[in-house]
């Protein structure tokens, strides 16, 4: 029942620049892809593509096996949310939310009641006869939603739905979107900032990078297993250390040495096993921020390494507290429980869960 | 660089949107000769001879053409006792509507942006005020208008002429921007006093800028009112001072005399050239999205 | 030597140039013409501008105004009299008595006349006549009807006529003249006596106005007069009842009279009266005061109302000038001037501001339109005709 | 830093905050003595003897019962009503129409608006003669038919009393629903592109687009509209001059042109200037509430 | 040098509602204030107030010592970033960011200065020449914070200024905006709807509800120390777990026992020396999810308590997994390693660190 939406080697340029390089992407019925990337990757782009709304200069769109490059909008039984919300201003926000059904005829009756459930949900329902211009940005988005969220089309297109929204009611919206998504089963595209967001909601999460796409995997492969130092420094937040050295043997085991520093982080088993490079050559070593935490305060396991180094930024951010210190110039952040932390200044002992280390090759980029 | 952010959005292609694209064309095209006709006729008229145009039907094409007509009303008509047709009273015209249509034009959009955007309490009532002055009869106002004219020393003057133009045409100009300036978002004049900027300044540098249509037809209303009238052309100059619709008229019209239809049709189209021209050159301006981007919600 | 700016409406073909002629003269003497024409409804335009000018203190020197507007603005004190010229020149023995008086107010000439133009007019294409078998030109209505059904029988429109109130009040003085002769005429609508007003007789002229409301093709309303000439320059109609302004049509489209167009006094026998004139304005200033002498004396010259009117296709307002060089249709109406002056048959015209206020002939101009144009009968146009005036007193 | 600032900046505080007032001010100083005070100057002389010239005797109601007597003002009110009410509808309908069509990116755009608009760049004075022509039966489009082969076609409204004022409808349509075209058009180009992306995907057809989403943002375009048209309508003079001439008859007599009569051809200034007063109060009876409902719209 | 400021019994109603309802509040001068609060609370509105773009229904505004009701925007030396952007958008970018510089005749030199400097930190220097409508959202938003940045004003107000941007430019522009605040020591007011940026960024924490402060603190405070229900559930995310249950004295400790079930949760001494309650009254236990664990996966410690429920939602996040699961009706959240994550319905042995467990009295919710 719902479509899947099928993406060949599309391209969208304004003008001179080219926005959309080349996109070839299979997105399988009922899926929840969310799109992630770098401000003015071309996401809002990707998703007017799709709902039609621009042109493509090149390459081609299917929706549910069909061709649509030639189909306008109202005939490809999308919903969007746009980034800019773009309300009717002179429509209450009750009409906001139903214009899209009384487009297509739908009884008033189940007008009604959809409005009343998604207002509901929304937490707008004593908003209804306010005009947009008479709403707070949180509350406009929310309505942005609601338009959205009534009908019930292949594909819903939601571009950044949530940003201006507190956390607690992103939490609740969160929860009822990934709730629709299971009891509709219709064809979800996402595009969200939100790291959580995307790793929660989305069945694949695509990453994009500058009009292409880097990685179109399942959210848990994606932060564990990125296939270069784009992705894995993009997904997860903070994001990826990224530790430049150089390999060496250590003893029988391989370990990584970054640059200008005696510090030598052995490599656990199956990823030595993978490496192929040479001893000396160049490598990146990729270490999460929750991997690295104060010394001795997590039960023993394998292929932990501890080190010092002074501690030169504090942050707490409520759960966690980072640390941020420097190995060989590089800036380090570690993640470690607030009653551990130490003030600026103080040397600090930091142990690192080598298991999830990740390894690049420096000038490709690419994962090892 | 101006684009239309609309012009990405898929249309349908097939026999369908064809079908209705020619159907577009058709009611345009049909409109066109709606208003083409008149203009056909007169010149189609303007390039007979006056034998001709005795003889045959006034609505057939001319048999012979001939642009004595034009070159007569142009320069050899006679005005009253001058001959030298239309010519010299272009000028007239053009030194009275083009200071006009500046003056009322920027009063109007001050107006209307201190009407809407720094609304003060009594604004609308003043508003409504204003804009009643668009129904005054003009035939009623041109005793009292001469009278004050004369006590103020402008009668018979060009600069006369321009205030009592002026004075008229701000009901007009006010609406139109009234009616501009409420549908822009407020946001970005908050933004404006924000970055420092007066009333002049968000006046000059923010909501004229984003105001081009509003302005486009201001100045095409304003200029087709004032190089248009006749009434205090005709009240409030003097001979030689005439506007050209005042020549026109006396061109054209002859109580008793003969009446030359070509050098009529063509003195017409020779008086509305400029217009036509404004026309041109400000519809040039009818261009889209000059709000876009600006605001989110 | 002296200013003179003129407002008038004498703007193209003909008229410009006759005007031009005296702008000419007026330079040869030495003064400055400041011209000041505006063109428009037969003057309304320019009587619009005129108002202005006073109400702002700025007057033209001399203005194009005739008939009772004379009298009118003379009330308001708004003008200069020119008695001293008039004396010096006998204007009082070569002008028509009925015409002087107009010129005058409290006994002084206010204003000097131009010309004289013939209202009651019949204009017919001989070609077209022949056709129907209609021999000579009418001399009574009875004999115009009977031409006129004739025409009609011939699929010939009898009456060319624009349906344009001055028009339609045209017909109906010439007609009115034509029932019950110039006293009767004189009666009605120079003097509005009530019991005129409400005779059988008027009853009768309506009734033959409404005859020739038969005789006039259906597409007749709004058209201009020159339309209505040409028709009956290409014989699609046989007659016109113009003033003899029409003949300047006839005469551009190289008619020559007697033979491609025919002339003739409308029945009845008198002389509707039309004639322009220029009325002086108060001015101050040497200069201007001293144009308007200048003006005045002009214009009443003999030799300025012969080239004149030459060019306009009236006659001259001086009764003395010799019209050898005019065409004979002019020629025709200066004797029946003269005949008319002899026999107190000449009529100032109503429908052209020579006889009433113009508020009550544009009463009457209502009433008669609306008879034209409508089913109304005659009884109750001539009830109407005298509610229509009394409003306007 | 003090609690009051120095009297020098409270004083351009003062004339800051009071800018719009003071900018306002004399441009409404100027209008209630141009319009409002000659309106009262009207208003008095409608109530004096005035003729050829004004003058200022006290006379009270006499003009008004003399107006009110007067058959051709009734002629001329009912056409007020008749040729304003077609004419601003049928000119906006129009002017509705062609903006919406043209936004379709025409590629003739330019041009064809030019077309649209052009006729209000041409004196009627002129073109009225040509639309007398046209639509006289004998001279133009039923002749023209006719000839064609249409031998029964008839369009004789010109010269029949009862159906010349839509002729006049026709010619003032002609004239002005270009501009109102443009009017829209202006408007139709000012709205937010994303708002139309939003109704291309909830499912409106170009259609429902422009039906409620646009022109409900285009309403005080309406108000434009409606005021300019009824400003054309009240004063259309030369047209009816022109074309008809108040013809047949006085059948398409209309308040501007009886207003012009009286005043300078009759030289009865009482009675125009009590015609310009009913005139005045008519449009206020009606044009008033729906300022007031207009304006309390658009501020909420 | 920097100005402090004050508000006092502040107002605001739009027509009949009232939206900030007598606010009181004292910003030090050089404070970084952070604004939080549900959506439509009324903070864009108070800023708003401040910035002079709303006129004050009652009470008064204080920026510096002066009273500033009566003063107009431009004369209070406030920049402010808009939650609508409220972009020029007949100006280019380069135009919108100095076009505050021209209205205050700044000589281009500099002028040309700050926008380089800012246009390269906000990565919108490629942008200069367009105009907003060719932006991508989180383009249009950098320019929004660009035209307040480069002006140097007294008070800088932000309202929500990085909602769209992605995660790791997100980061990047926190640490700028937090340096340039150090760097200036301007008084800064800021709405964010990001947990981190407001710990990380703010000296206090103003959370706002309905039109009323609740608590105005340290982060830290806020986040410790919350008053009560309404700001311990609004600061957190996911938010602390809320356990109505009783008192109940457990041999000689204090407990809490959730309602319906055999659980009981002892209290710390310090907590539960504080409490001055009668056993058998009614309590809500906090609890926040990074305190609830998977048992024996940290270091033992004290006032730890281990119980056993069905895992009901898994939801991994990337560095932590989320648990949903049960108590008594009431659901909760625990936050666990990816790596002891199980599947869903599976029984799961849970911990609780009860040092950092809150109680509230359930119809006040004032914290005890
Ligand atoms: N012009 C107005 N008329 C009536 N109510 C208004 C108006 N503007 C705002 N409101 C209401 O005032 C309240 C506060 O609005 P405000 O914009 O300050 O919220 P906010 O805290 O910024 O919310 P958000 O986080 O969603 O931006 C909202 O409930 C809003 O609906
Ligand atoms: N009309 C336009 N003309 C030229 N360039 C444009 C236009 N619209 C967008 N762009 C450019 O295309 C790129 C992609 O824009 P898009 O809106 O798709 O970005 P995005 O990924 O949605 O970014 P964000 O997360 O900031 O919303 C941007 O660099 C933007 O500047
Ligand atoms: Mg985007
Ligand atoms: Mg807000």
């Amino acid at each position: 029942m719902a479509s899947g939406i099928r993406l060949e080697k599309l391209r969208k340029s304004f003008g001179a620049t080219e926005v959309i390089k080349g996109i070839d992407m299979e997105i399988e019925p009922g899926e929840f892809v969310v799109l992630v990337g770098p401000s003015g990757c071309g996401k809002s782009t990707l998703l007017n593509l799709i709902a039609g709304l621009e042109t493509a200069t090149g390459g081609a769109i299917r929706i549910g096996g069909k061709l649509v490059n030639d189909v306008p909008p109202r005939d490809r039984d999308i919903a969007m949310v746009f980034q800019s919300y773009a309300l009717y201003p002179t429509k209450t926000v009750r009409d906001n939310i139903t214009f899209g059904m009384q487009t297509r005829r739908i009884p008033k009756d189940n007008q009604q009641a959809a409005l009343e459930e998604f207002s509901q949900l929304l937490q707008i329902d004593h908003l209804l006869d306010r005009k947009p211009g008479q709403l707070s940005g949180g509350q406009r988005q929310r309505v942005a939603m609601g338009r959205a969220l009534v009908r019930k089309p292949e594909v819903f297109l939601f571009d950044e739905p949530l940003s201006n929204l507190d956390a607690k009611l992103r939490i609740s919206m969160r929860t009822e979107i990934k709730k629709l998504h299971q009891r509709l089963g219709k064809t979800i595209v996402y595009v969200t900032h939100d790291q959580i967001e995307a790793m929660t909601l989305a069945t694949r999460i695509a990453v994009m990078d500058n009009g292409h796409i880097r990685q179109f995997a399942p959210p848990a492969d994606i932060y564990e297993n990125p296939v270069d130092l784009f992705v894995a420094g993009f997904m997860g937040s903070p994001p990826m250390n990224m530790l430049p050295g150089v390999l060496c043997r250590n003893g029988a085991a391989l370990a990584v040495q970054p640059k200008g520093t005696g510090l030598r982080f052995p490599l656990p088993r199956p990823l030595a096993d993978r490496v192929t490079l040479q001893d000396g050559d160049q490598v990146v070593l990729g270490l999460r921020p929750e991997s690295i935490f104060a010394a001795e305060t997590e039960l023993p396991g394998e292929n932990r390494f501890v080190f010092e180094e002074a501690v030169e930024v504090v942050e707490p951010t409520g759960p966690d507290t980072m640390i941020v210190f420097d190995i060989g110039g590089t800036e380090m952040i570690a993640r470690v429980r607030p009653e551990d932390a130490r003030p600026e200044g103080t040397r600090f002992r930091f142990e690192v869960d080598m298991t999830k280390a990740k390894l690049f090759t420096p000038d490709t980029g690419q994962a090892m | 660089m101006r684009q239309r952010r609309t012009s990405g959005i898929v249309q349908p292609k097939g026999l369908r949107s064809v079908l209705m694209r020619m159907g577009l064309f058709a009611v345009l095209g049909l409109f066109c000769l709606y208003y083409l006709l008149p203009l056909v006729v007169m010149v189609s008229t303007s390039l007979k001879s006056l034998a001709e145009i005795r003889e045959g039907t006034l609505l057939s094409l001319p048999q012979a053409i001939t642009f004595d007509a034009w070159a007569k009303a142009w320069d050899s008509a006679c005005v009253g006792v001058r001959c030298d047709g239309l010519k010299p009273f272009m000028w007239n015209s053009i030194a009275m509507a083009v200071p006009a249509v500046i003056l009322s034009t920027t009063l109007g959009a001050i107006n209307g942006y201190a009407l809407t955007k720094w609304r003060f309490p009594g604004a609308d009532w003043i508003f409504a005020l204003i804009l009643f002055g668009a129904f005054i009869p003009f035939q009623v106002v041109l005793l009292p208008m001469a009278r004050t004219l004369g006590q103020l020393g402008l009668a018979g003057t060009v600069p006369g002429l321009i205030l009592v133009h002026t004075v008229y045409g701000l009901a007009f100009t006010t609406l139109f921007f009234r009616n501009f300036f409420v549908s822009v978002s407020d946001g970005i004049l908050q933004a404006a006093k924000v970055d420092g900027a007066g009333f002049f300044g968000i006046f000059f540098r923010i909501v004229l800028p984003m105001s081009i249509p509003a302005i486009v037809v201001t100045v095409i209303w304003q200029f087709t009112q004032i190089w248009n009238d006749f009434l205090f052309g005709v009240a409030f100059t003097i001979g030689d001072s005439n506007p050209v619709t005042v020549a026109l008229n006396n061109v054209v019209n002859t109580s008793t005399g003969v009446k030359e239809y070509n050098v009529d049709m063509a003195a017409a189209i020779i008086a509305a050239l400029p217009t036509m021209l404004v026309y041109v050159v400000a519809g040039a301006y009818f261009v889209r999205g000059l709000s876009a981007g600006a605001v989110k919600g | 030597e002296g200013t003179v700016e003129v407002l008038h409406w004498w703007t193209s073909g003909g008229e410009a140039k006759a005007v031009g002629t005296l702008k000419d003269a007026f330079e040869a003497q030495g003064g400055t013409w400041v011209d000041s024409p505006i063109a428009g409804g037969g003057g309304d335009a320019a009587m619009t501008a005129l108002r202005a000018r006073v109400v702002a203190g700025n007057p033209p020197t001399a203005v194009q105004l005739k008939g009772p507007g004379i009298q009118e603005w003379a009330q308001q004190g708004a003008l200069n009299d020119v008695q001293e010229v008039a004396t010096a020149e006998h204007w009082d023995s070569v002008l028509p008595p009925a015409l002087a008086t107009i010129m005058k107010y409290d006994g002084n000439y206010v204003a000097a006349p131009v010309n004289i133009h013939r209202v009651d007019w019949l204009w017919a294409n001989p070609e077209a006549l022949a056709k129907a078998g209609v021999e000579d030109m009418p001399t009574t209505w009875e004999e115009f009807n009977a031409a006129a059904d004739k025409l009609q029988a011939a699929g010939i429109t009898p009456l060319g006529h624009g349906g344009q109130a001055w028009q339609d009040a045209t017909l109906f003085e010439d007609v009115v003249l034509g029932v019950g002769g110039p006293d009767f005429y004189r009666k009605a609508l120079v003097e509005l006596d009530p019991e005129a007003l409400a005779s059988p007789t008027m009853v009768a002229s309506f009734d033959q106005l409404r005859k020739l409301r038969g005789y006039v093709d259906p597409n007749f309303p709004g058209r201009d007069w020159n339309l209505a000439t040409a028709m009956v320059m290409r014989g699609e109609a046989a007659f016109q009842i113009m003033g003899d302004w029409a003949k300047g049509e006839f005469l551009a489209a190289g008619k020559v009279p007697g033979e491609d167009f025919l002339c003739a006094p409308t029945p009845g026998n008198g002389f509707v009266l039309n004639s322009d004139s220029f009325t002086f304005f108060k001015v101050s200033g040497e200069d201007k005061l001293k144009g308007q002498q200048v003006l005045a004396s002009l214009i009443m010259s003999p030799e300025f109302q012969k080239t004149f009117n030459l060019a306009k296709g009236s006659i001259p307002a001086r009764t003395d000038v010799s019209l050898d060089d005019f065409d004979m249709c002019a020629q025709k109406s200066h004797e029946d001037l003269l005949k008319a002056v002899e026999s107190d048959a000449l009529v100032p015209s109503m429908a052209h501001e020579m006889a009433i206020p113009r508020s009550v002939r544009g009463e009457i101009l209502d009433l008669v339109t609306e008879f034209f144009n409508s089913d109304m009968s005659s009884e109750d146009a001539t009830e109407r005709l005298s509610a229509a005036i009394m409003r306007a007193m | 830093m003090t609690e009051h600032p120095s009297p020098r900046l409270q004083a351009e505080r003062w004339i800051e905050r009071q800018l719009p007032r003071i900018v306002v001010l004399p441009l409404f100083a100027l209008s209630l003595f141009f319009v409002y005070g000659f309106i009262a100057w009207t208003a008095y002389i409608s109530m004096t003897p005035s003729g050829v010239m004004p003058v200022y005797d006290f006379q009270g109601l006499a003009q008004y019962e003399r107006l009110w007597a007067t058959p051709r003002w009734y002629v001329a009110i009912l056409n007020l009503f008749v040729f304003s009410g077609l004419f601003i509808v049928i000119a906006m309908a129009i002017g509705i129409l062609l903006a919406i069509l043209l936004d379709q990116r025409v590629r003739a755009e330019g041009l064809i608006r030019t077309i649209y608009l052009y006729p209000m760049a041409l004196s009627f004075i002129v073109t009225g003669t040509v639309w007398k022509w046209l639509l006289n039966p004998g001279l133009g489009l039923q002749r023209f038919m006719r000839e064609v082969g249409f031998e029964d076609f008839t369009f004789d409204w010109l010269v029949n009393s009862d159906y010349a004022i839509y002729t006049l409808v026709l010619a003032a349509v002609w004239q002005s629903s270009g501009y109102a075209m443009a009017l829209f058009l202006a408007g139709l180009r000012s709205v937010d592109d994303e708002i139309l992306k939003a109704a291309a995907v909830d499912g409106a057809s170009g259609w429902k687009t422009y039906t409620s989403i646009v022109l409900p943002i285009l309403r005080p375009v309406f108000l434009s509209t409606v005021i300019i048209l009824a400003h054309l309508a009240i004063k259309s003079f030369d047209l009816v001059i022109a074309l008809t001439g108040g013809g047949p008859g006085y059948a398409t007599d209309m308040p501007a042109t009886f207003m012009y009569a009286f005043a300078f051809q009759r030289s009865e200034l009482g009675v125009a200037a009590a015609s310009a007063t009913m005139m005045l109060m008519t449009i206020t009876a009606i044009i008033v509430p729906y300022l007031y409902s207009e304006l309390r719209r658009t501020n909420r």
